[in-house]
Order: C-alpha cells, then structure tokens, then sequence
C-alpha cells in the first residue's frame, strides 16, 4: 500500500494510543524525528515504551515527554548525558524503567524484529553486567549472550526524500537507526525534508523500500 | 468473499489465476511463486495498485522482458528476464528474504503437492527414493508472507485429492495456508476447517463424497 | 587496506588452496562471477567446499568445478534444477556432500558470519525435514530452528563498479548475493566492469563498503 | 615493536596518542573511542591510509568539521561535527555494528577505568551505589575489532593501579585488550603475560614494584 501521505506531523502521529511501544531514530540530533516527536507530545499518549539510543536531551523532544511522565519504560544504549536531566530525575523518583541495551545489540534485536529472527546469540555483552538473566552460550570457545527482537507498534524516523511510494533515503550520518526501526515496527511514520514522484529516486539507491513505510509528512527541508 | 457461489464448468487455469488477481487487495505487496502462480501477474489491474516482490532481490517488478528490454541483471525468482517500474528498489538477499521472513508481504501465491486442512503446506520434495532434493525459496515463501495462497488441480493423475487430513509428502510449511484455489472449488482454511467458498463443474455435495477432509460450505 | 588491484581473473584467485571454503555469489546469471570462477578451475584448487544458491548449470562454470571432482561439498537451496547434470552425476556417485539449506536461511546464515552472530532462530524450515538433527524452539507461540553462521575462507563476487578502495556498487537483480558473501569472507574477491577513482561513488551510494573487499580486479562490461 | 626502550619523561597525552599513530599498520580501518583516543587522529599520517570508523555509521570520517563545514548530520560518535574523505560510505546502525561485531576493524582504540592482566577491560560503568548506567557502543567496541587497544592513566588519583589482576569494575568485555598505553609504560598483554615494552619516567624495577600483575621485560 502506498503511504498515506499526512498534512501535518499532528496528524502523522494522530493513531498513536496509550500504551503503544515506539521506534525514535535518531542518534544525537542527526536523524532525530523532532517534528514527529513534538506532535507525539502534543498528541497526549501516555504511557508508552520509547526505544531510542538516548533517553532525552536538555528540555526538548524525548526528554519532555520523560518530563511529563508519558513514558513508562525507555530502551536504549546511553540515557545518562550531562544534560539529561529530566531522565535523571524520573529514573532516581522510580518513575521510568530503563532497560540498558548495548548499542549493537539493540541495533541488531530491531533489525530481528523486522526480518523475523526469533532470537540471535551475540558475543557483545558476554561476561558483563547486561547479560544477567540472560540464556549463554559458548559456541566454538567464544561467549554469546541470547538477545530476542524488539518488535513496536510505531516507528517514527526522519529521511531525507520519500518518493509517494514510501521509499526513502536518508543523509550522511543521519541515516543511522531510521532503516532498521522501519522494519519493525506496525506502522513506520517518517518525516522528510520533500516528497518526490515515483521514479524520481533510483531502484539502485533506496534505502528502505516503501513497504515498511506507512505514513510520510513532508516538513520542508533546513538546508 | 464468503458467499457460496458455483458455476457449471471448471475453472480454466487463466479463470483460476483471474480469481486470485482479483481477490488480491488494492494497494497488496505480494510474492508470486514460479509455475501457475506467476500468471497472476497478467490480470492484475493498473487500479490495484500491487506492488510485486522477487525474492532474488526487488520490489516493483514490471511485466517479462521482450526483444531490446531484456537484460540479464534484471530476472524473476524464475530467472526469467522481467523489466522494473517506476518506484522499483533493489537489495540484496539476506534483506530480501527478512521482507519475506518478517512479515512484510500481503500475500504470497505457491504451487502445491498437497495441503492438509490445517494450512500445512508440501511443494518442495517428492519424497521419492532416489529423488535430488531441491528448496530454493519454498519454505520461506510459506511461512513468510500475511497470507498464503495455493493454486493447484485438486486431484492427481490417479484421481486423489491433494487436499489431505494430513501431509504424505515432506512439509514446507506448518499451518500457513489460508487459502487454496483449484479447478473445482476454492477453499478457505482456517483453524482446521475448510470452508468451501465456490465450486466449479461440481456440487458441493459431490465434492464433499470425493475429499478426505469435512467441509462446510459457505453463508 | 584498499584492496589489491589484480592484473588478471588468475592473478586475483591464485590465492586459493586446496581445501579452502568459497562463497560464490550469483542467482542464475544475473551476478555470477563466471570469470573467476573459471580462473578458480584454472588455478587447480581441489576438495573445496563451494556455497552457492545452486549447484552448477550446463557446462560452464560451477558445473565443471563439479564434473571434475573438485567440489568435496556443496551447500545450496537448490542443486536440481534441469540442466544440472553434472551435480546429479556426482551426487547419485556419492562423490559430492550436499548440505541443502532454504534460500533464506543461506541467506542470513552468510549474513550472520560477516555480522559476528553465533546462531539464530528462524522460523523458515521448522518442521521440515531441513530441521531434523538441529535445535528447535518455540518462542511465543511460533516454532524456530536454530542455524548456524557460514563462514569462508574466499568470496568470489560480481559487482558494476569498485572504486579503488573497494567500495562496490551493484547492478539490478545481480546484487543478489554478493553484499552479504564479501562480509562473510576471510577474503573476497571481486569482478567489475571497472575500476573507478576514489570519491567518485557517492558516500550515500555504496553498498559494499571497502572494508570488506581485499582483491578487485576489472574485466570490462559487456554492455 | 617488542623491543624494551625507555625514556626518562613520562610521555603527555599527545606523545601517548603519537605513539598509538604510529603503532597503526599501514592501511588499517580503525575505530578510536571517545575522548583520549580521538587525539590519535590527529597524528595519523596520510601516507599511513588509515580509514576511520565511526559506529554511528560511516567509513572514511575526516577531521572535525569547523566553520561552514559543519552539518549536524555528519557527526561522529561522539555527536561533534565531522567531515567526509574521498571514498567514504554510510551505513545504517545494524550494518555498522555488524561490521564491529564482525571482527572487520584492525584496530579498536578505547579509554578504560581498569584492564586485567588477562585483557579484560572495564570501561562503562563505576558500579557506584545510585549511579545511572550508560553503556552505549562500548560493549561493542570492546570485543568487535581485530585488537583492542586501551589508552589511559596508569594511576588513579590515589595511586591505585589500574592495570589488576583482577577487575574490581564491571566488566564491558572478557580478554580483549592486547595493549595498553600509558603515560609511563606500554604493555602487551597475552595469554595472560604482561609484556612492558617501553616505561617513561620510571624504572622497569620500580613499575614492576607498583604493579599488584607480575610484568616480563620486552626482549
């Protein structure tokens, strides 16, 4: 199904329900979906699990919906930063869980989801604190942790261009978890910069293929 | 679509791959299997909007390729030269079949030996003595897609129904198949009972006497 | 390292050795490296162990490598096919291992020896005679057989263009396997039309990043 | 390169990052942690071709962007600004961190708060009482590359050795440091051994004093 193409990143988001678990790319501000997430804010859904490598930044984005106790449990790599504060507090009130990933892991555990592993043994881990809890296994004299897929009900990333099609490509740095979380999730809903015609991207140069796309909000580009 | 319907004559095999293009749903990315199933393709309509995948590694295939449009870097699974449409992609074959494997595709078509009324699915291997197994795609195909279609004759050469209790020939796939087109008759499978929507050059009744497994008949 | 530019397709395999496990990319035609491995019957490598989503068509290639007997095992998703006469030979002589795996599964299990997994859960297979012998699983509520990495000691694939530090681009439905075969590789091997300078492919374009191409050589395109 | 040698000044920072410089083979993809091990860059030569890694995703990373060069998405792991080199690529988060995994990078180069004499390496998190944990890529890093190298201070604050038998922090990754770079001694570390190639500003015999790993002299 073509995506449907959204007005406004109000109306992007507009199925998001309480309870839903959600995808947000981005790593730093270089894909972070900062439209889609104020709309998110906006939408008023609460209690929701957030997957992300962060866990909010200063007094914007992921850290406000923290802040306003939307989200009940974050998945990510790196919460603790020096200006994420609002996590800080939420996690010390014993208001937020915090399940810690490591970044490869929970890279690979999404990339599971979207391509329908069961569940994959990793070597990174191994031997530490995160794989407490976890099945292991030593395979050919090396260590691996079992990591299960990450599965969500929403998605929402940020790309470049879409083609009314849904695919996507991304820029530079900016690409990184927006494939992988587009898989995995039910609904993907991405915001980009220009939507374009079909054909107007090459077949040798997507990115994500328009069927894990679900709902794209053209916002206009910065640059 | 659950409404009994039947008509005097058989399905021929381009009425079969009619019916299946036309319960295809609008806007479908969809898996077309080698054989019977890939003459789907020439009655979907532009309306439908179905996008049609490859396993080898491509989304928007467009029709076979003719005379100065074949190319040997652009084939079907069937490694038949095929053309791209506007807003086609590639990738490679892991990505491919995690599409597959996870769930993407709407709806996936595939020739059968046999289906057993709980959806189990034998299209890979004879089981023959002696016989050089084979697999490609097939098991992937089966339990990959939302939906999994069937186009078979539903009985073999010596007479006997292909739609089984239970599979005499190797699996390809548990319980995946929700829906088998045939000549005679067009089943729905689902929590092991088969629903018969539509029969063809048959009663519903005659064909209930010559099939292994209950039926019931459609509202 | 950028990879070695080799002079010729003899010149870039003489490295093989006997006993050595090789990748071979290609879907039918369509990405086949029929230089190399033509150079690969020429260089005299014996007792190899050859992945390959086939097993040899006609007399050409792959097919020859078997007749002569040189291929001590084959792993592939689809050996019989109507022109695979000398696999069929050489199997009903019990003169060649078949390990037959499901497309997909040969697939990931490529994938997963370049990406360092240790094992994964897929549900393709289970239930089938291709399980037997392996671990199985049932993870909520779906049934899962456990596979294992492919990992070789050579990879020998076909791409349009490397630039000279190895970064390939591909063409249409001939990307096939090869990504994920030079990942998965000891060495990988490549043939290209051409050899083009560095920077010329865009950064946001290539699909096989130099870091896993060690030798290149170009053979002209036919087109 | 295990050859002892010694010199009488305690190596600075940028003498310790010049020195992992020149230790990277011609040729090497690299990955180097943040902080400490970003200054190494600074002393890479271009004729050495070394290609950087940075796991948020991309290959051949130039040096930090300033001015109009700067693009917020073009950063590094560290989440500065960087550039692109001729030849570069970008790769999602997966595809970068299978490359890690992989064991497709030479060399990794990380900071630590503590490494065993059998290689083990604690670098994420201090297992202080009521301490938030962040993990973040180092897991990754540590077990990913080809070899694991470490630059840090040998002495804590208080005088402590950072350099143990055991690890009193929590582990990121099992036995895979292989050297260690410090500002008054390089070590090599195998099998359990502790090789000292070089010390700066101390003794071999006074090092060997402080150190609660029994150390063998470089040849």
């Amino acid at each position: 199904m073509a995506p449907r193409i959204a007005a406004s990143a109000a109306e992007a988001v507009a199925e998001i329900r309480n309870g839903s678990t959600i995808l947000i790319g981005g790593f730093g501000n270089a894909g972070q979906p900062m439209e889609l997430i104020d709309a998110l804010m906006d939408c008023g859904a609460t209690d929701l699990t957030v997957v992300n490598n962060n866990a909010g930044q200063a007094d914007a984005g992921l850290a406000l919906l923290i802040k306003e106790r939307r989200v009940r449990k974050i998945i990510c790599s790196f919460p603790r930063q020096s200006d994420s504060w609002h996590f800080d507090t939420a996690y010390r009130a014993g208001e937020i869980e915090l399940e810690l990933v490591p970044q490869g892991n929970l890279a690979e555990r999404i990339r599971a989801a979207g391509a329908g592993i069961g569940g994959f043994f990793t070597p990174t881990g191994y031997g530490t604190l995160l794989a407490e809890g976890k099945e292991t296994r030593v395979i050919d004299g090396k260590g691996y942790v079992l990591e299960t897929p990450i599965h969500a009900d929403f998605a929402l990333i940020k790309a470049l261009h879409a083609d009314t099609l849904g695919n996507l490509v991304y820029r530079k740095t900016a690409r990184n978890f927006g494939p992988i979380m587009a898989t995995a999730a039910k609904q993907a809903i991405v915001q980009v910069d220009e939507v374009v015609p079909a054909g107007s991207i090459d077949p040798e140069v997507v990115v994500t293929p328009g069927i894990y796309v679900d709902t794209v909000v053209a916002l206009g580009g910065k640059k | 679509m659950s409404t009994f319907s039947t008509t005097e004559a058989k399905l021929t095999r381009d009425e079969m791959a009619q019916q299946v293009a036309a319960d295809i749903p609008a806007g479908a990315f969809v898996n077309l299997g080698i054989g019977q199933p890939t003459n789907v393709s020439n009655f979907l309509t532009e309306e439908q909007g179905v996008t049609l995948h490859t396993e080898n590694g491509m989304l928007g295939m467009g029709p076979v390729a003719t005379g100065e449009d074949i190319d040997e870097d652009l084939i079907n699974a069937g490694k038949i030269p095929v053309t791209e449409l506007a807003g086609a992609s590639f990738f490679h074959h892991a990505d491919s079949f995690a599409m597959m494997r996870g769930g993407h595709l709407d709806v996936c078509v595939l020739g059968a030996f046999q289906v057993s009324k709980d959806g189990d699915l034998a299209n890979w291997h004879t089981g023959a003595e002696g016989a050089i197994p084979a697999v490609g795609g097939a098991m992937d195909l089966a339990i990959g897609a939302k939906q999994t279609w069937v186009m078979m004759s539903l009985f073999t050469k010596t007479g006997e129904s292909k739609l089984v209790e239970a599979l005499s020939y190797p699996v390809t796939g548990l319980g995946c198949v929700s829906r088998i087109y045939t000549e005679v008759a067009i089943f729905e499978l689902a929590g092991g009972q088969v629903t018969v929507r539509s029969t063809h050059g048959i009663s519903f009744e005659e064909l209930a006497e010559r099939l292994p497994v209950g039926l019931v008949k459609a509202a």
